[in-house]
């Protein structure tokens, strides 16, 4: 087994590796740039070493720096986390020249499934559906018949477009010719190019996706699902294993796992590999994208499972065999994880960076918390600002969701606005109880939901907080002492050190 | 003493009779008592008619925020005694310093010394972590200086504009 | 369900029974005496009744004050929690009067198993082996018949005694007569009564016992083991779930399963209980005695079979029926608790109550902490010690053995002394690993242990640590202001804020 | 400036050249740098040689307590610079007060004015959590002041005896 391991990233995914590192007795080093010299992986890890500036372009993104960092200690092998380089096929390449264990797969999946055709050819290869359409430019006519063969809606969209430019849904044929007509003159307005090309249209799609992992010698089971379509800005913030869609039809589960398999298989692929699919309202799945490194979400699946999918990652890299075969993983209860991130969500989840003033955190049964911040410490603004992961496990669906309430409710963050109280509401919801998630979700949320007064009672409370607070700032001699003392609150402050 | 709060943007009173720990006030005309501890820095755990209460507090640079069971109270406190001489505090009228909320990069500035801004009006537009910030004046005036220009990149708290 | 439930208790066991009430949606009330104003159960619950002088006979003690506060507060059941009134069969008597439900057994079945004689009756009832031995005096020939019968070792003890006087170890019949003549006249001199009766003597026993859970229509389960031998003064420190010598040996679980639920039975037991087994170096294992209520160390139990302990017994005290059968109970992994005491392992575990001035607790995957700590918190001089139980869970007993190391490396508590740091050492130890555990483990432990040298570089950071701070406490003016602040450390703590 | 230490009762001595966050000092003849950040209040984050070391600090009445991943040093701290002014200072000679180091009651009380002790002799006998807990004296001395009595009950901090 390697005897020291590098971390290619930072915040709590980099702790999160740093963790079972020590638990396998392997050395972890850290890597900083300037905004991280006293963020938590720097504090917790063995080992570390300075990148650079804090932008990432010169710090966490510098393959030639983190190997020279491998290098100087002596690391055998980089776990790259997520994000920063994870899926970066060059620097999987860079660390095989350079005789350094890559902890993923090899740089040919990762080029194999890093282009969207690329993937989509592989997970045709491997028999998993892909969204029906075509990726040129057609006629309206070909249109037509594409929506006679896979029926309406369907979908058009600008060959050269983003943005929702030149992108038009048409629900019949009927509508089908001045839709087409809108889309393309719309195009040729935006992007210099009319071309069209049509996609099937899923409406209210699930994200639902298979956690597959394998071993370099053809070895791979999944360890099922997890539902993530509870999203903002195509970003997961809310997710699940089991999804409760499969977990009322539990046939699901097999046919996407061996989907993503074959997928996964098709490009060689080997160690934690996650295959994302879109499901649609008739239970359809259809293949999204293969990310091929850690999930951000991957402790869902850990605690249904009961597998350290962190420390599995290692022991293939090392060179280890698969320790389970599909037959012996077994899903136990219900797991869902709120990604705490230093955001307003009411104010467009802008971003809320700043010092934690005050962090009391949610413990007990059944909770799980994977996070990088302490009371003191200031959230960089140069990252994404994803402060924790709160996982909270339990028997049913119905429990979890309760747990997480409670533990959301003993979570508290000062200083900095985060977006702990919109999980509320979002447990709270009835839509979200009974299970109808969509990627639309959050958008619905945000339209059907009521202002949330605060009980009535509490108004008092504050106001007296609000009072003793401002009566403990004033002092005869002038502004208050920086400890916030006032002859109002010694005598209490003395009873209570007694 | 009486205080007068705004709270959430309501106008309120509160008159402290005994402080903490065992305390006596007055709201809404009754008198109340409650037991009132600081078991942390910036916490207060009040017992009052039989229930519990843990509150997080946070002075900023617009009064307090006090948390309570994730409900955020935006509170003001003006101290009738001492009016005359709080009087040309930020708490009331005078200069009013528009400050960075978060570091990052000035992409936009859309007033200018001598502008008279409402209230809620866009003013500056700043970046971080990849999202753009729209800063909006606290409150209606005129616009006495501008500090930020586009490109530049501030710190959390710099001053950036001055509204009168 | 019951709308609001009082917990007649503090400490970390109040906040575990919190935390379930709250999943539930049941209020939960707290109550507290003078030393527990500011105590996270009074912090954490929904409402919190003063019950009297910090002096448990005052407070936590006075039933009559207990049935007042729940009237007041309008609870409709009591959770006693462990310790305090928990096995007190004249407090659920007085609940039942009262017609305030006791979360608990029947107060008939506490007395039936209060008493040793009471509960080693129904014990036999239930065919559950007892240590063998008379409860009367004999003669030096019974005492000879005895071990003709059980066979040596044999332990001779006092009727009248205590403390270990007039006791001997016999360990072959050529010194039963000398040992039963020194046993008798030591046992005179002592307490003027020479009468001896005889005991099986059992060396180095293990402790293992079994988590019963009934429902108030007859139906009862085990949720197995869990091995609590490493203890100190008779108390448990380390307890874990399977027990290793039960994992080894399967059979063991069923058969001593089977005996425990006919004795609980046998008592008319219903809800949780624990019966406690000692078990000798061939396997036998014989009936100790019955805990009526929750036991400290039942999140082991909940880590490897899934259920939550406590939201069952308020389920059954509600009238529910057990929601699963002895088929469908399944154990996944292995669990190991450590008791987290303010006490000097070193120092004789003498207790450390005092202000909890710096507190970094550990979290991620596998840990489970359930405490009542927090960061400026005074630990009362007046109850148990006990800060915390750190629970650790992994799919095999050495890697939760490597989790729980590093969680105790992540745990960091500054202003009093606690067994954090034992407990790395007992982790570490080779015959704890090898699971050869008993009753007399950590004795032995502290005889064999070499002092633990800190590694030689630490000698450096420490002395550098400690003259920056002693320097930060330097100002020209006089001693340093409360935030340590000097002009030596200012630059940087500048910078550390931008 | 070089410091007197005394390591877990080992004599060492440290020169700080330069103080953090870009620290160097001298060390068994060495000159060594370390990077040095306090995240928190009494914690140190040290980069040293290439190693992350989180250090706890704890001031006690006998010195410094400093925690470095579970292993304890007790530090005292002799600065010769401040030698003269300090000489009185509890860190060397002259009084030595004994303060209970925890609540409780004080069930033995084993020393008189004017006896002699030697170090580590148990002076006081003080019960808390059904626990009794020996004070040792610290150091050798003459017993010039016991005010703990049999049967009384004290706090965390309350002088017991003081020894010359």
């Amino acid at each position: 087994m390697f005897r020291k391991v590098l971390i290619a990233n930072r915040g709590e995914i980099a702790v999160r590796v740093i963790r079972t590192l020590r638990e396998m007795g392997i050395g972890a080093i850290a890597v900083y740039s300037d905004a991280d010299r006293t963020s938590l992986h720097v504090r917790m890890a063995d080992e570390a070493e300075y990148l650079g500036p804090s932008p990432s372009a010169e710090s966490y993104l510098r393959i030639d720096r983190i190997l020279d960092a491998a290098r100087k200690h002596g690391a055998e092998a980089i776990h790259p986390g997520y994000g920063f380089l994870s899926e970066n096929a060059e620097f999987a390449a860079a660390c095989e020249d350079a005789g350094v264990v890559f902890i993923g797969p090899s740089s040919a999946s990762i080029r194999a499934m890093g282009s969207k055709t690329g993937a989509r050819r592989n997970a045709q290869l491997g028999g998993a559906p892909v969204v029906p359409g075509t990726d040129h430019g057609i006629t309206s006519e070909e249109a037509r018949a594409f929506a006679q063969t896979h029926g309406y809606p369907i979908l058009l969209k600008a060959v050269a477009g983003g943005g929702g430019k030149g992108m038009r849904a048409v629900r019949s044929e009927t509508d089908l010719e001045a839709a087409f007509r809108d889309a393309a003159s719309e195009a040729e307005r935006a992007f210099r190019s009319s071309e069209i090309y049509v996609e099937k249209l899923i409406e209210q799609p699930r994200h639902i996706e298979i956690q597959v992992l394998g071993d370099q010698y053809g070895n791979m089971v999944h360890l099922g699902e997890r539902e993530c379509s509870i999203q903002r800005r195509h970003q997961k913030v809310v997710e699940e294993a089991p999804s409760p869609l499969v977990a009322a039809h539990s046939e699901m589960r097999q046919a996407m796992g061996e989907a993503a398999i074959r997928a996964a298989l098709a490009a060689g692929y080997y160690n934690a590999g996650t295959v994302e699919f879109l499901v649609d309202q008739d239970r359809r799945f259809y293949f999204l994208e293969m990310n091929t490194r850690l999930q951000v979400e991957h402790p869902v699946t850990e605690l249904v499972t009961g597998v350290d999918l962190v420390r599995l990652q290692i022991e293939i890299a090392d060179g280890a065999r698969l320790p389970f075969s599909q037959e012996e993983i077994a899903w136990r209860g219900s797991a869902i994880e709120c990604r705490i991130y230093a955001e307003d969500p009411y104010n467009d989840f802008l971003p809320s960076p700043g010092t934690i003033v005050r962090l009391d955190r949610p413990m007990g049964p059944g909770i799980r918390l994977d996070g990088c911040v302490y009371a003191g410490w200031t959230v960089p603004l140069e990252y994404d600002p994803l402060l924790a992961k709160l996982a909270a496990w339990a028997g049913t669906r119905d429990q979890a969701i309760a747990r997480m309430l409670r533990a959301l409710g003993e979570y508290d963050v000062g200083g900095i606005r985060t977006n702990i109280g919109f999980f509320r509401q979002i447990l709270e919801d009835e839509e979200f109880r009974a299970g109808r998630l969509h990627t639309g979700f959050i958008e619905q949320f945000f339209a059907r939901r009521k202002p949330a007064a605060a009980p009535s009672g509490l108004a008092a409370i504050a106001a007296l907080v609000a009072a003793l607070d401002h009566l403990s700032q004033e002092t005869p001699q002038g502004p208050a002492d920086r400890n916030g003392t006032s002859p109002w609150l010694a005598a209490g402050r003395e009873a209570m050190l007694r | 003493m009486k205080l007068q709060l705004t709270i959430n943007g309501a106008e309120e009173e509160i008159e402290i009779l005994a402080p903490h720990p065992n305390c006596r006030f007055r709201w809404n005309g009754t008198e109340q008592e409650a037991s009132v501890e600081l078991p942390e820095p910036g916490v207060y755990s009040i017992l009052h008619e039989g229930r519990s209460y843990d509150a997080g507090v946070e002075r900023t640079a617009r009064g307090l925020v006090v948390l309570i069971d994730g409900n955020r109270f935006e509170i003001t406190v003006r101290d009738p005694r001492r009016w005359s001489r709080h009087a040309a505090g930020h708490a009331g009228s005078g200069l009013e310093t528009l400050s960075a909320l978060m570091p990052g990069k000035v992409v936009r500035v859309l007033i200018s010394v001598g502008d008279t801004v409402a209230a809620g009006q866009g003013v500056l537009v700043v970046e971080a972590m990849k999202m753009q910030n729209e800063m909006k004046a606290p409150r209606a005036g005129r616009v006495v200086a501008v500090h930020a220009r586009e490109g530049m990149t501030v710190a959390a708290g710099e001053v950036l504009a001055t509204i009168e």
